[in-house]
């Protein structure tokens, strides 16, 4: 059935960004508005069209629906074939709420509005497609795009931040500005961008075990790779997506990334890319390499349970929200990487499920915080103070996002982290376990400090003179990132059925020769 | 779908529309009275429907169940939620249900000088409470129930810290949810535990005696944070910092109870590790003691009780641990009610008097005839005089942990009973007799019906309930029948001589210095030993660990990648003057290429 | 006289108009002796020629005789250039364009 | 007569130069002392641009794919049709990028520039298919020497600084710089091909590989190898490169840094690959060193660099060494990717220094300073620049992307895992100073700089670049037929016979 819903969601955001790009700036106001209402509808398109295809996604079936398939390079095997799986559908709707939410977000840019709109829908093209895309090579475009205009959205609108110059690297501070937009712009970029040059490596080596004739996912998932090999590629695919889903030693371009970043990227990045490095790490790693992750994954697993914990402490510590807010993605990253490493359903599924619940909590953190950094101009929590007073809803809101990071049951953040617990502590190294709860535990004390710091307290100190609560489309993002976020809470099936069954398909993949013993849930 | 679970169906989800619906319709809830109404009309349906269900109960033996999947993985089902119709949930709903409807009537008076908005915004997290317990106490499995146990905690943070304008209040609803929250990981841990070994969330699976052990001391973890015991104990008294109704509802009669109730709940898995139950008697009484003696000492009407629920609930954890499950859970039922009565008394005397300390109460039984009575009762019944109905569920515990450890917990327990008597009697005398302390105390009058009403109503329970004892066990499913022995004899006249003591000390007229041991025992509180060693463990280590681990992070681990680009940057720049400018230098380098090349060639290949 | 002493003499001549390259001053002197590199890779055509048998080494010479004269035509004219920009030909004048 | 037919684009191309001077000689000279008023219409180099294109597009339609001349020296096949293309965009987009530029610095002997151009080319055209080692020397040197005029051409040596100063015989420096590694190269190339074809009895490149290679005969490879290699820029051999490109005038460069090493590419090609292709063990270890090298120090050294012409030397450097990475590979997918990258390479560099050029004729010389704010002042040019450097960092859709892919793919498919790997690392440290040159254009915006205006040939270059490296990102799939076929086409024989060679050592 050669229906183009899927490529119309690819799609969309492009075209959107390239019309905006042709938006003439003569006429200001109403040019202004246009941009806006053009991104908007781009948005409104994917998203309904990700709705769609999660709809019409037939769940007893399973497997790839909607295949599309047209050829880029035939003669060396580059097909653009966009297929839906069970794991594609929820990811896809998560990337269309947040961008629509990113969008609204994002309507009081003020400099440059044109660039900044088209680069944050090229952006988003680019995660649709990953997600959708079924062949190597193409996913790895996707991928790559979806990682440049990271580069110019946060070097141009950033934010700088200074950086006391500490430790035994001192010198360094002298030719680079730590903390600078400039700064982070570069270092989030390169680091990425080295993380895809071992992707690049993995895919040659993937692409040509394979008989060189084709990258479709399907087909290299089903060769049955040397174990030599396996052990030795599955780590670069690990760490090549891992830097982007912010595995341990490679994260540090996360927090500096996000706090200089403008709402709207903060919160696409942190709420969808990161998810990318995941789905790669998963959909690549682990579904076409399952000798290597097997070999691997005790490794894996346990770099994920020190990221929950570091994360978790390192962002006790900060004092700027954004940080806050980075350092805390980092830690549920861990989460969902440890839910990866238990290689069980239960575990694939909570994995997937922390990414789209931990999508939404981002979302709605970082839109808060440009609500509240729009009108206090600082993000300085101890300058802040009795918020609540004057912005009641925000601090509500703050409040409900800051219950599901730290997996309060009725919110979305629970199910997957019991599901990632249950089974780490299930599978053969149930220590997992326990820094994962800790991490939980941790995440409730740093979360609820800055709660304090910013909301609780006597009145908002008197040099914050114009604060106030959201207006009207300022509602509009929160308010859809909030309810999802308790309606996924209190019945999870809604997206839990839809990932199961791509989970269940793609670990019969890579447990396929080991025994039954290990299939338990 | 039969009778019974429809009804437990109605009285889960009223009080959770009306939180939605409060929380949604944002203008309703702004306007304030109509949100007290919703609230208030929604826990009357949920106690309606309690009763019923409780009846049916009486003379319907078999437990009725509706469960549905709610995480699945492929084919196994991971997780079910649901409704659990038996002895214990139904009796149980019908104490909260009662208890949390006369709470919230009662704060219909006593919270009316609060702005609308906060007002409405109190009743909606009322209707979230209910909605909690209700799904904690009809939970069919232990996971729903630890989701109930969180939802509580979070309602209980949000409540304490009501008044978030007070720093004090802040502080103490964040100590709250981070000591409870720390509990918790027990609980979850020992949910992992148990799924693991049986593969669901039920609590009648037969266990390994190791395995059983580990469970149940993680999930005994988890009602020592939840129910004040000795250790984690040091949330409750901060606590009340939230309005009185809330620490009547949450801080006496309900969510503190919920560690209790968790273990009766679980009573199979615990009866296979007598290890723990050793455990549970031994604290429990060590934690009664504990408490009673700092109940001494207090002179804010509220932390006396405050302290007096944490020696109560060191009985309930001590019967249960002694192994009697009906007398922990008895003394539950009939504690809620009485210490609920007594925290609504003092809260219509504080709202007389605007003033916790009892110093500035004093003769109100003239003034508020209603709120004294009341309170007196409630005193009565909490001292375990013969008649009331804390004097039968304390007998029951007494017999139960009679003859068990060599009896220290027994003589503890009783020691606790004489000192329980004694400080109830400090503040009837000094509050509600002698002269007015104060002029504020002189104007003192009678509070109004919505206040005094509550009151009316919760004295019923807390003389009859003694009484219902046997039918309250025949809903369990077991037998129980009063008879006067050595045992209770002992616990009354023990109390009835620390009323006398009381007297004797306080009862004539205000005194300026404290007995000498109440003096010592006052010495050792006022360290505030065990709040310190919290204090400088979280100060001194999570926060010396916090900023070691960002320094880590900012200058070591990302010094190191900064380090990569410096050094190539710097390698770039050494290698610059390479190029020199000077023709001959390029030459050179052609030169000295090729003639390396030719040794290569030539040597390199031949070898 | 076998085809190695003609390769000695060849290499040698190669060698002394490698050395005379990086050593003098004067850009003329340069030109020189890359002529005389020049000429010491004819000698190999030509030897080549006489000791292995083949006109191509011969043929080849005469064509290379021709290229390294276009060559130095070019390279005297850009010395006149040097020359009427620093007015005089030594090659350290340039050295501007550096780093 | 069939000669000539095979022989009919070079033989176009001499005829276009013979033209270009023969419209030279006609224009009316100007009076000698008389007031120069304007510079006069740059007619010789329209010729010239209009003579290029009508051969590119003949070049489609009239193909000649095989076919020998001059007794077998040279042999026309796809492979050189698809470089003579090559060769002829290159020389038609130089051209349209030099006029104003020419026009500008020597008004009045314009024609002089426009003929050494087509020597040049004229000598570019032979390379591809020349079978014998003479030819390909020949015409080697005739492509070269043009090429150190045109470095030194400027007699104004007006260096469009802002500070109105003009140093001092920048262009003379630059050629003479040029003129002395070449010279010195040129030696050595023909010692070494003294050496090799005596020894191996033959200068015909079928007949190169009969006998195995004796020490003196690999001593002459690798002299060739070295002689080679400068016009390319191989690391030893590069240092003339960065000094060359700030001094000469820089649409010239952007001519220099393109055609001139496809063809030095094509030369390599024909000695080691067609040539000795059975002897890989001996040129294939210093190749694979030299492309390390060049990889390495080219992104090194562009690091520190703050003037752009340097910089974008380095980087030329830098993708010449991928491109020797494809050409140890030494494969029929080897070579089709070195002329997919060779082409990819051609567009982007090209329009990378023609945008230069117009951002430092509006002011700022050559530094970073002059693309500050260009995204306000042309954002039509800002955006041109952000192609070409997408491209060269190997950015997705964008053409430099599937060029590096593919080039590193056909590496590591022939075994050179060690290099394609360290390729890639060595890469990414490139990606800094492409990044910074973005961050120049995009995000500052000091200093009043006047919006830059391109004259409209160089308008129509830079377009067409865009044009090419955007258009073949989205759709590469024509370019890169058309290079495998090519590359398919002329090394499948050779596999062959070099599978036969090693049947016969072996049986032997």
């Amino acid at each position: 059935m050669n229906s183009h819903l899927l490529s119309i969601i690819v799609a969309a955001p492009a075209i959107a960004a390239l019309i905006v790009m042709f938006i003439s700036e003569r006429d200001g106001a109403n040019s202004r508005l246009a941009i806006r209402l053009v991104s908007l509808v781009g948005a409104a398109i994917s998203f309904a069209g990700s709705l769609v295809a999660i709809r019409t996604y037939d769940k007893a079936l399973g497997g790839l629906q909607r295949v599309e398939d047209y050829p880029l390079i035939p003669s060396f095997g580059v097909h653009v074939k966009l297929a839906l799986d069970g794991w594609g559908g929820p990811l896809l709707v998560l990337t269309g709420v947040i961008l629509f939410a990113g969008v609204l977000a994002s309507w009081t840019v003020k400099t440059r509005d044109r660039e900044f709109f088209a680069l944050l829908l090229v952006l988003t093209a680019g995660v649709f497609g990953v997600f959708v895309s079924q062949d190597l090579l193409v996913f790895f475009l996707f991928y790559e795009i979806a990682v440049l205009p990271m580069y110019v959205l946060i070097g141009i609108w950033g934010s700088s931040h200074k950086v006391p110059a500490r430790g035994p690297f001192k010198f360094v501070w002298n030719i680079f500005d730590i903390g600078g937009k400039q700064y982070a712009a570069m270092k989030l970029t390169l680091m990425l961008l080295v993380g895809s040059a071992a992707i690049m490596a993995a895919i040659f080596v993937l692409f040509l075990k394979a008989g060189g004739t084709t990258f479709d996912m399907g087909v290299l998932a089903n060769t049955k790779y040397d174990r030599q090999t396996q052990i030795i590629v599955f780590p670069l695919v690990w760490l090549g997506f891992g830097t982007l889903a912010g595995v341990f030693p490679f994260h540090t371009w996360s927090p500096d990334g996000h706090a200089s970043a403008p709402t709207a990227v903060s919160m696409l990045h942190a709420g969808v890319l990161m998810k990318l490095g995941a789905f790669g790490v998963m959909r690549v790693g682990m579904v076409i390499l399952p000798e290597g992750a097997r070999y691997w994954v005790p490794v894996v697993g346990a770099v994920a349970a020190i990221n929950v914990l570091y994360g978790a402490f390192c962002a006790m510590n900060q004092t700027d929200l954004k940080y806050i807010i980075a350092y805390s993605s980092v830690s549920h990253m861990g989460v969902v990487m440890l839910g990866a490493a238990t290689l069980t359903t239960t575990g694939w599924n909570g994995a997937v499920f922390q990414m789209v619940a931990h999508g939404i909590m981002t979302g709605l953190f970082f839109a808060l915080v440009g609500l509240v950094y729009e009108r206090a101009h600082t993000r300085a929590i101890l300058k802040m103070g009795g918020f609540a007073n004057v912005m009641p809803g925000v601090a509500a809101f703050f409040t409900l996002g800051c219950l599901s990071s730290l997996g309060l049951p009725g919110t979305a953040g629970f199910v997957s982290e019991f599901m990632v617990f249950l089974a780490a502590w299930k599978s053969q190294h149930y220590f997992w376990a326990i820094p994962g709860v800790l991490g939980a535990f941790i995440t409730a004390i740093y979360v609820l400090r800055a709660t304090r710091s910013i909301f609780w307290g006597p009145g908002p100190s008197h040099d914050f003179h114009d604060l106030s609560d959201a207006k009207k489309t300022e509602w509009g993002a929160i308010v859809i990132l909030g309810s999802c976020l308790v309606i996924l809470g209190f019945w999870p099936r809604l997206i839990l059925d839809y990932i199961d069954p791509g989970s269940v398909e793609y670990l019969g993949k890579v447990l396929a020769p080991v025994s039954a013993l290990a299939r338990l849930p | 779908m039969t009778r019974p679970v429809m009804y437990a169906l109605v009285a889960l989800w009223t009080p959770a529309i009306a939180a939605l619906a409060l929380a949604a319709l944002v203008p309703l809830r702004k306007k304030g009275w109509p949100a007290a109404a919703v609230a208030i009309f929604s826990s009357l349906v949920s106690l309606g429907s309690a009763i019923a269900l409780f009846m049916d109960r009486l003379h319907d033996e078999v437990p009725q169940q509706l469960v549905a999947p709610w995480i699945h993985a492929g084919s196994t089902v991971v997780a079910e939620v649901g409704v659990r119709v038996d002895g214990i949930s139904a009796s149980m709903l019908v104490v909260v249900t009662l208890v949390a409807t006369c709470v919230q009537v009662f704060s219909v008076g006593y919270m009316h000088d609060e702005p609308p908005a906060a007002y409405g915004r109190y009743f909606t997290l009322h209707a979230l409470f209910l909605f909690s317990m209700n799904t904690l106490v009809i939970a069919p499995n232990i996971l729903q129930l630890f989701a109930g146990w969180e939802l509580v905690g979070v309602t209980s943070y949000l409540l304490i810290g009501f008044y978030f304008k007070k720093p004090s209040a802040a502080r103490a609803a964040v100590k709250a949810f981070w000591v409870t929250k720390f509990a918790d990981m027990g609980l979850l841990f020992g949910l992992l535990v148990l799924f693991a070994a049986t593969g669901n969330f039920g609590w009648d699976a037969k266990l390994s005696h190791g395995v059983a052990t580990a469970v149940t001391l993680l999930f005994f973890l988890a009602v020592v944070g939840k129910s004040a015991q000795f250790p984690l104990h040091v949330w409750l008294p901060d606590a009340m910092e939230g309005p009185t109704p809330v620490s009547a509802l949450l801080h006496a009669a309900t969510m503190v109870a919920a560690g209790v109730f968790l273990v009766v709940r679980t009573n199979p898995l615990f009866a296979q590790a007598p290890a723990t139950r050793m455990v549970m008697l031994g604290l429990g009484a060590a934690t009664a003691l504990f408490a009673a003696l700092l109940a001494l000492v207090q002179t804010d009407i509220k932390k006396t009780l405050a302290y007096s629920t944490c020696s109560q609930l060191g009985y309930m954890v001590a019967a249960l641990g002694a192994g009697s499950m009906l007398g922990g859970f008895f003394h539950l039922t009939t504690h809620a009610f009485f210490k609920a009565l007594l925290f609504l008394a003092a809260g219509s005397a504080i709202h007389a008097v605007h003033s916790n300390e009892i110093t500035d109460m004093g003769g109100l039984a003239k003034k508020m005839p209603i709120t004294a009575s009341a309170f007196i009762v409630g005193s009565l019944a909490l001292a375990g005089v013969p008649g009331l109905s804390g004097f039968f569920s304390k007998d029951l515990v007494l017999e139960a942990v009679e003859g068990q450890l060599s009896n220290v917990p027994y003589a503890a327990l009783m020691l606790t009973a004489f000192l329980t008597a004694f400080y109830m009697g400090k503040v009837v005398f000094v509050a509600f007799f002698g002269k007015p302390s104060n002029e504020k105390a002189a104007h003192a009058h009678e509070s109004g019906l919505s206040m005094s009403g509550p009151l009316m109503v919760l004295m019923v329970p807390t003389v009859v309930a003694g009484y219902f004892g046997a039918t309250f066990a025949h809903v369990q499913g077991e037998h129980y029948h009063f008879h006067f022995g050595t045992g209770p004899a002992v616990a009354s006249s023990l109390g009835l001589a620390g009323i006398v003591l009381a007297y004797f000390v306080y009862g004539r007229g205000p005194r300026t210095e404290q007995p000498a041991a109440v003096a010592l025992v006052d010495r050792i509180a006022k360290t505030r030993l065990v709040n310190r060693v919290y204090e400088y463990g979280f100060h001194n280590v999570t926060l010396v660990v916090a900023s070691g681990l960002a320094f880590v992070d900012r200058y070591v681990v990302d010094g190191l990648i900064n380090l990569l680009g410096y050094g190539a940057i710097e390698a770039g720049r050494k290698a610059r003057p390479i190029q020199s400018g000077f023709a001959p230098d390029y030459v050179l380098a052609v030169v000295l290429g090729v003639v390396g090349l030719a040794v290569w060639a030539v040597f390199g290949s031949w070898r | 006289m076998t085809l190695s002493h003609v390769l000695l003499l060849a290499s040698a001549l190669f060698s002394v108009g490698v050395y005379g390259l990086l050593t003098r001053r004067q850009v003329v002197a340069i030109l020189l002796s890359v002529e005389l590199m020049a000429n010491a890779a004819n000698l190999v055509f030509v030897a080549m020629s006489r000791f292995r048998g083949g006109v191509s080494g011969q043929i080849f010479a005469i064509f290379a005789l021709a290229l390294t004269v276009a060559e130095v035509a070019v390279g005297l004219a850009l010395v006149i250039l040097l020359y009427r920009a620093h007015s005089d030909t030594r090659v350290d004048l340039a050295s501007e364009l550096k780093q | 007569m069939k000669e000539l037919a095979t022989l009919w684009l070079p033989l176009a191309v001499s005829a276009l130069a013979v033209v270009a001077l023969l419209v030279d000689l006609m224009l009316p000279v100007p009076p000698p002392g008389g007031a120069r008023s304007k510079t006069p219409a740059p007619v010789v180099g329209w010729v010239v641009i209009l003579g290029l294109a009508a051969l590119f597009c003949v070049s489609f339609f009239h193909e000649t794919n095989s076919g020998t001349a001059m007794h077998g020296a040279y042999r026309a096949s796809y492979f050189a049709t698809y470089l003579q293309r090559l060769f002829l965009m290159g020389g038609l987009l130089g051209a349209l990028g030099g006029l104003d530029d020419v026009a500008k610095r020597t008004p009045h002997r314009q024609g002089e520039f426009w003929l050494m151009l087509l020597s040049s080319l004229a000598g570019m055209m032979i390379l591809p298919g020349a079978r014998d080692l003479l030819l390909i020397v020949v015409a080697f040197e005739l492509m070269g020497i043009p090429l150190y005029i045109m470095a030194a051409y400027s007699k104004t040596d007006a260096e469009p600084t802002g500070a109105g100063v003009a140093p001092r015989g920048w262009a003379s420096e630059a050629g003479l710089k040029m003129y002395l590694v070449g010279a010195t190269s040129t030696a050595i190339t023909l010692f070494g091909l003294a050496l090799l074809t005596g020894m191996q009895g033959t200068t015909k490149l079928d007949l190169l590989a009969a006998t195995p290679l004796s020490p003196l005969a690999a001593l002459g490879l690798v002299f060739v190898l070295g002689g080679v290699g400068y016009k390319i820029g191989m690391v030893p051999f590069h240092m003339w490169v960065p000094d060359t490109y700030q001094g000469a005038s820089t649409p010239f460069v952007a001519f220099l840094s393109v055609a001139p090493k496809a063809a030095g590419m094509s030369v390599l090609t024909s000695i080691f690959l067609f040539g000795l292709g059975a002897h890989k063990d001996v040129w294939l270890p210093p190749m694979a060193i030299i492309a390390f090298l060049s990889m390495g120090v080219g992104n090194l050294l562009a690091l520190p660099q703050t003037d752009l012409r340097r910089l974008l030397g380095y980087s030329g450097i830098a993708q010449m060494g991928y491109v020797l990475v494809a050409l140890a590979a030494n494969d029929a997918m080897g070579l089709g990717m070195v002329l997919f990258f060779l082409t990819a390479y051609l567009f982007t560099n090209l329009g990378a220094f023609l945008v230069v050029h117009t951002a430092a004729e509006a002011g700022g010389g050559y530094t970073f300073a002059s693309l500050s704010g260009l995204h306000r002042r042309s954002p039509g040019l800002a955006l041109s620049l952000l192609m070409f450097l997408l491209s060269l960092a190997g950015i997705p859709f964008v053409i430099g992307f599937w060029a590096k892919l593919y080039v590193f793919l056909a590496a590591w498919r022939a075994g050179l895992i060690g290099l394609v790997i360290s390729g890639i690392v060595l890469a990414v440290m490139g990606l800094f100073y492409y990044l910074r040159v973005l961050q120049a254009a995009y995000m500052t915006d000091e200093g009043d700089l006047p919006t830059p205006q391109p004259p409209p040939a160089l308008q129509l270059a830079i377009g067409l670049c865009v044009l090419a490296v955007v258009g073949l990102g989205l759709w590469p799939r024509p370019l890169i037929e058309a290079s495998t076929r090519a590359g398919v086409e002329m090394m499948a024989p050779l596999q062959a016979a070099q599978a036969q060679a090693a049947v016969k050592l072996t049986q032997r």
